[in-house]
């Protein structure tokens, strides 16, 4: 079935950037949004879930649980919202065009997210094994407290790998000063992921 | 000398806190007329940065969740 | 004749090459067109196996005392069947079938916007399917396909099974549900504002943040009921501190909107069938759009209405019991909409019309059992009984089913080139019509006299209304098998069609049917509403041969 | 384009004959719902909300068929009169009319009107049943079980089985939970039913009103036997299911006679009626009788569990040996002495409410059984 006489293909555009980019990136762009906000009801499901059990006569937290260690979270916590700041510093950089601050930037946003997932860790061990807190054994708050956080380490432990491969990808030269909706979709997830801490934080730790 | 981890916390949540939220308020400002749906979404999650800092210092500061120790 | 997209070299005018091979065209092709019509030949294929299980059910209750099978295979056969209806069945073929086919057709776009998410959302599609059926070999779930704990807790290993299988299904529904927002936002031909897009694309347009929104927290429960399962963390158990009332408030948030997705774009079907064949514009263009939005909105308010019995707190059933009455305005505002088209048309009944207007009266009569089941006192009477399964099998078979029907028979030449033939879809619908009635008319007052649901034997006395059940549905099963004849002879020897047998004067039925791959070769500029009959198309820069083809309605049958 | 406007009549021949006709089908309609019994479609009523329930179906139903009786009228009377005709050309199209704005106004305000009355119906009859607090009335519960009812009243101890007997013209509160999965209590007669949810009470107020037996339906599923929970659905050569059983309404006389001999048969059962005051002597306790008392009549709050796994009340594995409560939820010391004290008295704290012995129908001996069984529980 040949084809009839097909239309000019893709020419570069105006404004430097060629039109089929630009359009692209603009579906790109909502169809990130919306995948975040399809994420953002799953979280929001589960904080449903603990809400409601919480509110639901029993005392809290329930016999048998002491309060968790507030002093901690809270460094964890900075650990993060640092690494979102950074995260900010690192884009802003690439898109003044010089390389060394992005790069600066970006590690430190990888190594303070690490920082968050090792604190994390530190934080089970000391739950699960010193007090007795676990997954299975201790009711509701167990269940909510390591389902919510344990599916937010887990997006955060993704959102590492994501920036490591976005940096990589950098440095080989696959974005260019006006291609790289590819920060710009990373830059985004991590964002949503410090906004979903900032969340869990409160409920868990200060409320 | 011996500084006792818990208040080592707090110092360091409380220092760090500020620093982030002096920080994202900054960029805030920056980017505040830059057009464009992904900035639009970058200045929400930045205020909210903003606000998760300040809730993390204050934490630290035993402003916000400090409950007498449960029985 | 030069391209006039307004953003010239942009992606309306980016024409990837033509796939090659039979693997890369027919299987894993990323053409929205293939890929919906795979959607519509799994679903069907999966409507084979969950209806078969249906007349397991109606012969089961042939019996008072039943004994065609045992009491536990019963459990499982009527679960399957609820949930291969819901998730395999009537979303996939409504959303991923038609929704993919017509959708960026009539939207005048070559593709959807992420086309390899596209082909990913289908094939996880089978993929679970099979592991939802497979669950027979483990002892497939006996809950219902609601899975209230405690009894989904206790059950077999096939409930951890069916968990994993939906939540699949569910990631399937939200990344096509992204997929089409995208599309619908950005890929809209030049000059097709929102008022002036077809009422089809509406109706998924209504459909697809449901699609994206509501099964995201139907993933939360199946994860919460599978970690629970597989790992004793107490979400559920009320032995462990959890709580089997809140499964039903996570469940139903989503299974609510749920409902309004598989009868939304059924909607949107019957609203493009009837002016089309009643030769004269849609009644009320805006008031059916805004209320297709209306309902999907509202949708999401709604979902306690299904709890008024299972331990609500009383001053919460109000709220819920009154947004429930209010979504039976915009329903209205709909139905009087497509009935005052019907006035001063020029109708032609070809079997597409007779289920679209069929599909009208069958859904008002639902629609008002709808109404009753909301009002809190005759709601504690009827709740769980034959009476809801009466109602939903009225908006769900009357309504989404029928829609998907009278889609074949419409877009059956779009997707082929060639014509149903009208004598056995007239029968196919007439014997449905038949059957359906006699089916699931009975069972209304046989809940309110006492029949309680999802039970493999009854109270004798209601043996009569049961046995006159069962036969009619012998008869539905016969036609919908005449469909399925219908559709494989005429694929190989139906009536050629041409571009626009049915004079449509949407974008879709402006280019050849079947479609190149490339849908539209220039895309035209739209400056006009499709539905005005008489005046000349409001479309620009269309392959000149086609728009002055003569439109010869009602020359082929 | 063969231009063939369809010429614009007013309304077209018979449109308004046709109203007319279809307005006089639905007063025939709207008469029958009102006025016809509705025996052959609901059982017949046995309570007091029942008949209100009978008159808002009677309002819905005449409304909606009416409805219908419009709509589906219309649908077939359009699609005859304004079928394409053979003299028709294969291209005429219809009148071109886009809307109505008159006629929109008016479909969407009639239906806001019928909301309007209908959520004032339904919140009348929802606040006598849900929310309302009858004077005197008698305080009956029942417990579902894996496909079967037990009941429970005040002053009887323990469970009553078999059949649900109430005094006629007496308002009923029943409170309904379960011991494992979800069931639904349901006297169609009755026109309620409410779900029995392990881990919650519900409850449901309605007065019998007609002297008679009415089944007992469960609605919820529960498992393999969930289709003979029901009354109505008859047991294999001839012995009746377990869990067919049946709502009594009969005279306050006969009722007061079967409500003594229940007080009797369970009084001997666990000798003297319990007393809520003096010591109680703990010696000779039988565990093992403990242990089934536990199950009868504990397991429905309390989880053979560790503390902190709550139905209502806390687990109670090793109460009285758990190194990390020392004491008891009223702050004295975990010993038989003080649980006897709890069992007898009952507590009301933060931690919830716990019946006392005489709500709970046990005697000093029960006690005494169950504070061995649960010393016994390392």
């Amino acid at each position: 079935m040949a084809v009839a006489s097909l239309p000019h293909g893709s020419s570069a555009g105006h404004d430097g950037v060629d039109q089929l980019y630009a359009d692209t990136r603009a579906l790109r762009l909502q169809g990130m949004l919306l995948f975040l906000v399809s994420d953002c009801i799953l979280f929001s499901s589960f904080i449903f879930a603990y809400l409601y059990m919480r509110n639901s006569g029993q005392g809290w937290p329930p016999a048998g649980i002491s309060r968790l260690d507030v002093a901690f979270a809270s460094v964890n916590s900075v650990v993060l919202f640092g690494s979102g700041a950074t995260m900010h510093y690192a884009l802003e950089n690439w898109k003044h065009n010089n390389f060394g601050r992005y790069a600066l930037f970006m590690l430190a946003t990888i190594v303070l997210g690490i920082g968050f997932l090792s604190g994390q860790a530190y934080e089970y061990t000391n739950l699960i094994f010193k007090e007795h807190v676990t997954w299975a054994g201790s009711g509701i708050f167990g269940a909510s407290f390591f389902t919510l956080t344990g599916m937010h380490g887990f997006h955060v432990s993704v959102g590492v790998l994501y920036l490591i491969i976005l940096f990589l990808q950098s440095v080989h030269g696959v974005y260019t000063k006006d291609k790289y909706f590819g920060l710009t979709a990373g830059t985004l997830y991590w964002h949503f992921v410090d906004v979903i801490w900032v969340v869990l934080f409160s409920i868990f730790y200060l409320i | 000398m011996h500084i006792d981890p818990a208040v080592l916390e707090r110092t360091i949540a409380i220092i760090g806190g500020i620093i982030v939220a002096i920080v994202s308020a900054k960029a805030l400002k920056d980017d505040w007329n830059t057009p464009g749906l992904d900035n639009q979404v970058f200045k929400l999650m930045l205020g909210l940065l903003f606000i998760g800092a300040i809730v993390a210092a204050l934490a630290g500061a035993n402003v916000l969740g400090n409950f007498p120790k449960a029985a | 004749m030069s391209a006039t997209a307004v953003h010239a070299g942009g992606i309306a005018d980016h024409i990837h090459p033509e796939p090659q091979g039979f693997v890369r065209r027919y299987i894993f092709s990323i053409d929205h067109k293939i890929i919906g019509i795979q959607y519509l030949i799994t679903g069907f294929v999966f409507l084979i196996l969950a209806g078969m299980l249906a007349e397991v059910i109606r012969t089961q209750l042939l019996h008072a005392n039943g004994g065609f099978v045992s009491p536990d295979v019963y459990n499982e056969v009527y679960s399957m069947h609820g949930s291969a209806m819901v998730w395999l069945v009537i979303i996939p073929l409504i959303t991923g079938g038609f929704g993919n086919v017509i959708m960026p057709l009539q939207i005048g776009a070559r593709d959807v916007a992420f086309p390899w998410l596209n082909m990913i959302s289908f094939w996880i599609f089978p993929v679970a399917g099979l592991m939802l059926f497979s669950s027979f070999l483990i002892g497939a779930p006996v809950a219902g396909w609601t899975e209230y704990p405690p009894m989904s807790l206790q059950a077999g290993p096939g409930t951890s099974m069916w968990a994993a299988a939906i939540f699949l299904i569910g990631v399937s529904s939200t990344l096509t549900g992204i997929n089409f927002v995208v599309t619908m936002f950005q890929m809209r031909a030049p000059g097709m504002t929102w008022t002036r897009m077809p009422l089809f694309c509406w109706a998924q347009l209504a459909t697809a943040p449901l699609l994206m929104i509501a099964t995201t927290a139907l993933a939360a429960a199946l994860a919460a009921l599978f970690i629970e399962r597989q790992f004793g963390v107490p979400f559920y158990d009320p032995t462990k501190g959890g709580s089997p009332v809140m499964w039903q408030h996570m469940f139903w948030f989503y299974s609510h909107p749920a409902v309004y997705i598989m009868v939304l774009p059924a909607f949107g079907m019957i609203s493009e069938i009837i002016p089309t064949f009643a030769r004269k514009p849609i009644f009320g263009y805006k008031l059916i759009a805004f209320s297709s939005m209306a309902i999907a909105l509202a949708g999401f308010m709604v979902w306690a209405h299904h709890m008024f019995t299972s331990g609500l707190a009383p001053y919460l059933q109000l709220p819920f019991m009154i947004i429930t009455f209010i979504i039976a305005i915009p329903t209205g505002v709909k139905i009087f909409s497509w009935t005052a088209t019907l006035w001063g048309g020029k109708i032609h009944f070809t079997t597409s019309m007779l289920f679209a207007v069929g599909f009208v009266a069958l859904f008002t009569l639902g629609g008002i059992t709808g109404i009753f089941l909301a009002a809190v006192p005759f709601d504690l009477h009827v709740h769980g009984t034959y009476f809801v399964v009466a109602h939903f099998h009225y908006v769900l078979v009357g309504g989404s089913l029928m829609g998907v029907f009278a889609g074949t028979y419409f877009y059956f030449p779009k997707m082929s080139g060639r014509l149903m033939n009208e004598t056995l879809g007239k029968w196919h619908f007439w014997l449905f019509f038949i059957g359906f009635n006699g089916t699931f008319l009975p069972q209304h007052w046989l809940g309110m006299l006492g029949m309680p649901r999802r039970v493999p034997e009854y109270d004798p006395q209601f043996q009569f209304w049961n046995d006159f059940s069962s036969i009619s549905s012998y008869v539905m099963t016969f036609s919908i098998l005449l469909f399925f004849i219908n559709v494989l002879w005429s694929l190989r020897n139906g009536k050629k069609s041409g571009p626009n047998p049915w004079g449509g004067r949407t974008l879709d039925w402006q280019i050849p049917s079947p479609p190149h791959y490339y849908n539209f070769k220039n895309i035209p500029t739209v400056y006009g509403l499709p539905y005005d009959f008489g005046q000349p198309l409001p479309y620009k820069g269309l392959e000149e041969e086609l728009t002055d083809s003569p439109v010869h309605v009602g020359a082929h049958y | 384009m063969v231009e063939n406007r369809a010429a614009v009549v007013s309304l077209g021949r018979g449109f308004w004959t046709v109203t007319v006709v279809l307005g006089l089908l639905s007063i025939v309609g709207i008469y029958y719902w009102i006025t016809a019994p509705m025996d052959r479609i609901m059982p017949v009523v046995g309570a007091q909300p029942g008949e209100q329930v009978d008159e808002l179906l009677r309002f819905m139903a005449a409304s909606g068929t009416a409805l219908f009786i419009y709509v589906a009228g219309y649908i077939v009377y359009f699609c005859f009169a304004f079928r394409a005709k053979a003299t028709d050309g294969p291209d005429a199209i219809g009148v071109q009319v886009h809307d109505n704005n008159v006629l929109e106004f008016w479909w969407t305000l009639i239906p806001t009107l019928f909301v309007v009355l209908l959520s004032i119906l339904s919140v009348r009859i929802w606040y006598q049943i849900q929310v309302a607090q009858p004077a005197n009335g008698l305080v009956v519960e029942s417990l579902g079980h894996q496909w079967y009812f037990t009941f429970r009243y005040p002053q009887v101890n323990g469970e009553v089985t078999g059949e649900m007997h109430l005094p006629v013209n007496q308002p009923v509160v029943l409170n309904v939970t379960s011991s494992d999965v979800i069931h639904s209590f349901w006297v169609p007669a009755f026109r309620l039913k409410a779900d029995m949810v392990p881990g919650l009470i519900n409850t449901i107020r309605f007065t019998p009103t007609v002297i008679g037996r009415y089944p007992i339906i469960c609605t919820e599923f529960c498992g393999t036997d969930h289709g003979i929970m029901n009354a109505q659905v008859p047991g294999e050569n001839g012995k009746p299911n377990p869990g067919a059983e049946y709502v009594v309404v009969d005279s306050p006389a006969d009722f007061q006679k079967w409500y003594h001999g229940w007080q009797v048969k369970n009084a001997s059962a666990s000798n003297a009626l319990p007393s809520t005051s003096g010591t109680i002597s703990l010696a000779g306790g039988d565990a093992a009788a403990g242990q089934a008392l536990f199950a009868q009549k504990c397991s429905a709050c309390h989880a053979l569990g560790p503390f902190s796994q709550r139905i209502v009340g806390p687990g109670l594995k090793g109460v009285l040996h758990d190194p990390s409560h020392p004491n008891l939820v009223d702050g004295d010391p975990a010993n038989p002495a003080d649980a006897a004290k709890i069992l007898q008295q009952g507590y009301t704290g933060d931690m919830g409410h716990m019946p006392d012995a005489t709500q709970n129908g046990i005697s000093d001996k029960d006690i005494a059984n169950l504070v061995a069984y649960l010393a016994s529980l390392k």
